[in-house]
């Protein structure tokens, strides 16, 4: 039988990461994935990834999975795609679909990273086509080019909810509502605020009472529910829409290991049933490791650090590495696993309401139920400050461990300090020169360049801008408000793109003077067209 | 939240009393628990897993067939095709999915005929309708079978039925009448007083009854261990798959005389399919009831040399279960003369589904110390010997 | 309707392979081969893949990653594809599923009948 | 004894419920209602309603409703869904078809 010294089953961020990381010692290693691409689920992340440096902090999601793939070519990682492994048997033998026949391999090690399969809740109409999962939507947009629909509501506001929102509406989607049955917004306070100054109204503790049309959906009725998720007669809002879309969750698919007998347990906080592993990631079965979220539903970021430990503690234990080289390497990363396992939204944290910051801010209310933060709590944070000329206005109001902005301004004006989670701050004496850097790496677009007085009675904000058609110099239109409501006139002054932005371009736009730290969004003047 | 059972530490707590136990909730125990309390006998059921019917079971190909059964097993099969299965569903309330499509056993070779008309022979002598017919012949009845087939042996009256549903419906049937089941409560011992079986021990607690009947498939062993008994008797892991749903083709019950497949298609539309590698007999498991990995590309392979339009019909799960294999190929039913009130039906050999409707009232009958309604001393638990 | 992104503002304009064509119940379609053939459908406006076999009621994409099996058609004779994982062919003839069938409901229940009336006794 | 294990439980009358009509599982069409009714005749494991009602094994193999069953019988049964099992898993993990099955590479190191 043909055999490996390391079979990694998933060409995702975990066993990509651990396949490198493997081969980096000699391993012999092969990735199967069931998919035509690999990349598991990163080619459909086209947003900046949270984190530092060492979590590659800045690079949307694809182009890190193109960033793996090509160090696995390098390395001679050999990946098989359309392969399933329909199967993992006694003595670390996997079968594999591929074309038209099984096909049996052997490994001396496995490395098990299938990832997560989405969460579902049920409502009337919730098979109806036009009702799918938010991984659809992702699919059908960001890898084939195709919308899911017009006017999509969506369920759900963890991450995946928001995200996947935010890139409905860089698709040209309308985004109707995002709607969640929980009191308060589930993912990052800024995934939330740039999707809500767009102008998609939130309905935390509402959801989905029935999904309605007779062949597909023609619109959806939500209703908001009690402290028991019941209904509260009288509270249906009915919406026109043609696509739902419920984000509600994910799901370790750790059915290979169940399958070949390695203990498993039903784990909550890890989003369901995992299998039990030691602190490097080896299961039950000596030599059968889980990396990513099939051992605990976390964010890609994670996951690659994760599959680097296992691939590490493989090639261990397959002999290729040293006991001191598996430790030193293992410490590593799991510094930098810890380092994102800081902050409010930590696996620690899952379920829990943090009321205050890490510097005992109060928590901004209105961003946890309506997904903004409300003009009246913005100055508390430390970010946002008044100067004199140009500055950044650092609307990041939750402890996240992240710190781009620190890293990237090349006036080191920003600090976040070595505490990756505490809530950046403008230096005091810090000298701001406008180049937009900030404004466009932030991960959660959370900075906004002000210069509080332009000109006489005239300010200028600029501010990231991710959508077509991008607005022209010259252009009129609304300044949005962080609400998404429209706070005033807006004229564009400036647009610029540079590489170094990735693909964020940043639009200035200028208001009237006391809507400087109102003004976060631009909404152009619908075109006076003809038909 | 401490239950009735485990409640207390005197032997006289009344839920762990009954008339009879029954030790194993298969289907057969399940069947007899059944056929006991419609007569009035009150019965507790335990099980050692935590899933009722967790054996061979749910686990089986759901054949209802006579044709191919040892002589001394076939009066049972007849019996209870001609008087139970036609109204298990109504007597149990619930479709149990029985489909008398007849048994179609296929040969490919002219080996393969004489076995048929071997079993044919057995067959007919006991007054079974059962007959040899052509290739043509085979494929006017089954128009998907392929010409290799040269011919088959046909027992019209034979069929299958659903498994799952089957013993489903007799536990939730015997559970509606009273009888009282436990689960994930294995029996580590039984134990006399008086000179008559009494006690069944479980770790978490002791129960009690005038009567014991243990069906508890291959863990039998070890259970009538504890009063001297022994049934000669392997475990043997067998395999099994399921396809998704296909449109209906057609209502036989297949098998071959090469044994390398049987199955049949469900009510459903998917198939259920049976068979082996041939390396059965030394294969491992890892302690639990695993798939090998080349036993379910044999059995496609055995299915399209039979039916090859099944090629692209899906397999969506395959699964493994253990047969309480006899020594001589037919189980072991009835009293045991030297521990009174001790009642046994193990060692089915992998077809104790089809006569289990049967089985369950014999058993029953033997435990209420009735007539019973067909001999069962071919199936006496003390007819092993060696060589002379 | 979904209809195909012309332009993404950070992923371009998509790659797609050449435009083929298909037949979805006997009608030409276009797409582009190599993408799923469930997103050809969705870019073509169809939304119902299948009606189901109990209830007939009408499933479409759901999952989008193979996994729920929802988005199940017809294809080229063989029922029970996964179009959102099967690459699309020039000339593929893609068929709307009832039950595990092409077969539409109305004239499809009778063949099911006489089977399983030739089935049980 | 687990709470499962005792099947002496009476769960009360059958009531039925706003939804008892909806779908759970989608690729066997099987209702909430009938989960329910399931878990009152006694079937307390999810193996047993799986293989009772036929949910989660269809062609996606439970992928989709198998939480969302677990919930409704904890419900009914008054329990934390953690202390039911899931169903087993077996190969293939993804549907087969027969052909591709039955012709097996690599076995004889080809």
């Amino acid at each position: 039988m043909k055999r490996y010294d390391l079979i990694v089953v998933g060409a995702g961020p975990a066993g990509m990461s651990a396949a490198i990381e493997a081969a980096k010692h000699g391993v012999h290693v092969v990735v199967f994935d069931e998919n035509a691409r690999p990349g598991g689920q990163l080619f459909k992340q086209i947003h900046k990834f949270f984190g530092s440096k060492e979590h590659r902090a800045k690079i949307r999601g694809f182009v890190i999975g193109q960033e793996l793939l090509d160090e696995a070519a390098k390395l001679g990682v050999t990946v098989e795609l359309d392969s399933t492994v329909i199967g993992l048997y006694q003595d670390k033998e996997v079968v594999v679909k591929q074309g038209e026949q099984v096909n049996h391999y052997k490994g001396d090690a496995i490395v098990v990273a299938t990832g997560a399969a989405e969460n579902m809740v049920t409502f009337e109409g919730w098979t109806l086509p036009g009702v799918i999962g938010a991984g659809a939507a992702q699919t059908m947009m960001n890898l084939h080019g195709v919308r899911p629909g017009n006017r999509v509501l969506m369920l759900g506001t963890g991450n995946v909810g928001l995200v996947v929102s935010y890139q409905l509406k860089q698709a040209g989607c309308d985004v109707v509502a995002l709607v969640d049955a929980a009191p308060h917004v589930g993912g990052y306070g800024v995934h939330a605020a740039k999707v809500a100054r767009t102008g998609v109204p939130f309905y935390l503790s509402h959801t989905i009472k029935r999904a309605e049309g007779t062949d597909h959906v023609t619109g959806v009725t939500i209703a908001q529910v009690d402290s028991h998720f019941q209904f509260v007669p009288g509270t249906e809002k009915h919406f026109d829409v043609d696509t739902i879309c419920v984000a509600v969750g994910l799901s370790p698919m750790s059915q290979l290991f169940k399958m070949d007998g390695c203990k498993v347990v039903d784990d909550r906080r890890k989003g369901g049933q995992v299998p039990v592993v030691d602190d490097l990631g080896q299961t039950s079965i000596p030599g059968i490791f889980a990396a990513g979220d099939v051992s605990g539903i976390e964010e890609a970021s994670s996951a690659m650090i994760e599959g680097r430990i296992a691939g590490l503690a493989a090639a261990s234990y397959l002999g290729f590495a040293t006991d001191d080289e598996e430790r030193a390497g293992v410490d590593a990363n799991e510094r930098a696993l810890d380092g994102l396992r800081q902050g409010m939204f930590a696996p620690k944290n899952r379920g829990k309401k943090v009321e205050k910051t890490e510097e005992g801010i109060p928590v901004s209310q209105t961003l946890l139920e309506r997904g903004y933060v409300a003009d009246s709590e913005i100055e508390r944070f430390p970010g946002v400050t008044h100067r004199v000329g140009i500055h950044p206005v650092i609307e990041c109001t939750q402890n996240i461990p992240c710190n781009p902005c620190q890293d990237v301004c090349p006036k080191h004006c920003i600090k976040v300090g070595s505490h990756i989670t505490a809530l950046p701050q403008l230096e005091p004496d810090a000298n701001c020169i406008g180049c937009g850097l900030c404004v466009a790496s932030c991960p959660g677009q959370a900075i906004f360049l002000v210069d509080e007085k332009s000109e006489p009675g005239f300010a200028e904000v600029t501010l990231p801008y991710e959508f077509l058609p991008l607005p022209q110099k010259g252009d009129r239109g609304q300044a949005l408000g962080r609400d998404g409501k429209p706070v005033c006139e807006a004229e564009v002054v400036g647009v610029k793109r540079t590489k170094a932005f990735d693909h964020t371009a940043i639009v200035t736009v200028k208001v009237p003077e006391d809507m400087s730290m109102r003004a976060r969004f631009f909404k152009a003047a619908p075109a006076t067209e003809t038909d | 939240m401490e239950s009735n059972v485990t409640k207390g530490t005197t032997a006289d707590v009344p839920s762990r009393t009954a008339d009879a136990i029954v030790v194993g909730a298969g289907i057969i125990g399940c069947a007899t628990a059944y056929y006991l309390a419609k007569k009035g006998t009150s019965v507790i059921v335990l099980d050692a897993c935590d899933v009722i019917g967790n054996g061979g079971s749910t686990r089986n190909g759901g054949g209802v067939r006579q044709s191919g059964r040892d002589p001394r097993e076939l009066p049972l099969a007849m019996y209870a095709v001609k008087n139970m299965w036609p109204h298990l569903s109504d007597e149990l309330g619930a479709d149990v999915e029985y489909c008398q499509g007849g048994n179609l056993r296929l040969g490919k070779t002219e080996r393969h005929i004489k076995i048929l008309e071997g079993l044919r022979d057995k067959a007919v002598a006991q007054g079974l309708d059962m007959r040899m017919i052509t290739g043509d012949e085979v494929r006017q009845i089954n128009p998907y079978l392929s010409d290799e087939v040269i011919g088959a042996s046909w027992c019209p009256t034979d069929g299958h039925a659903n498994p799952l549903k089957a013993t489903y419906a007799y536990y939730m049937a015997a559970r509606r009448l009273g009888v009282r089941f436990y689960t994930g409560m294995p029996v580590t011992e039984l134990r006399k007083v008086h000179g008559r079986v009494r006690k069944v021990v479980c770790p978490e607690a002791t129960f009690e009854a005038d009567s014991v009947i243990v069906c508890a498939g291959y863990a039998s062993r070890k259970i009538l261990a504890s009063v001297g008994i022994d049934v000669p008797m392997s475990n043997v892991l067998i395999e099994a798959l399921v396809t998704e749903m296909e449109p209906q083709m057609f209502p036989q019950m297949l098998g071959t005389a090469d044994a390398d497949f049987y199955g049949h298609q469900t009510k459903h539309g998917s198939f259920v399919f049976g068979g082996d590698s041939g390396l059965e007999d030394v294969n491992k498991d890892n302690g639990h009831d695993a798939n090998s990995s080349i036993t379910a590309p044999a059995i496609c392979r055995g299915i399209l040399r039979y039916i090859p339009k099944l090629a692209n019909a899906k397999i969506v799960r395959t699964w493994g279960g253990y047969e309480d294999v006899c020594i001589d190929g037919v189980p072991v039913l009835g009293p045991v003369d030297e521990v009174p009130g001790l009642v046994v039906g193990c060692a089915f050999t992998g077809h104790g589904f089809g006569i289990s409707p049967i089985v369950g009232t014999l058993l029953a009958e033997v435990a209420r110390g009735e007539k019973t309604t067909l001999d069962l001393s071919a199936f006496r638990y003390d007819r092993f010997h060696a060589r002379a | 309707m979904g209809t195909r992104i012309a332009e993404h503002p950070i992923l371009g304009v998509p790659q797609k392979g050449r435009l083929v064509s298909f037949t979805y119940d006997g009608k030409t379609l276009q797409g582009y081969e190599g993408e799923p053939v469930a997103m050809a459908l969705k870019a073509a406006g169809v939304m119902v893949h299948r009606y189901t076999a109990k209830r007939h009621e009408p499933r479409g994409i759901f999952c989008a990653i193979g996994r729920c099996t929802d988005c199940v058609m017809v294809v080229d004779g063989v029922p029970n594809v996964r179009t959102c994982m099967t690459p699309l062919a020039e000339g593929m003839e893609v068929r709307t599923q009832y039950g595990a069938t092409a077969v539409p409901f109305d004239a499809g229940e009778k063949d099911e009948a006489s089977a399983k009336d030739g089935g049980a006794a | 004894m687990k709470d499962i294990n005792d099947r002496t439980r009476d769960l009360g009358p059958f009531e039925p419920k706003p939804g008892d009509d909806m779908v759970v599982c989608r690729c066997e069409e099987v209702t909430q209602g009938q989960i329910r009714q399931a878990v009152h005749d006694g079937l307390f494991t999810v193996a047993e309603v799986r293989r009772y009602l036929r949910c989660g094994m269809g062609l996606c193999q439970g992928q989709t409703c198998a939480r969302l069953v677990k919930g409704i019988m904890a419900r009914e049964l008054g329990v934390s869904p953690d202390e039911l099992e899931p169903a087993s898993s077996r190969a293939p993990m993804r549907p087969i078809e027969m052909s591709v099955f039955a012709k097996e590479g690599g076995r004889d190191g080809e």
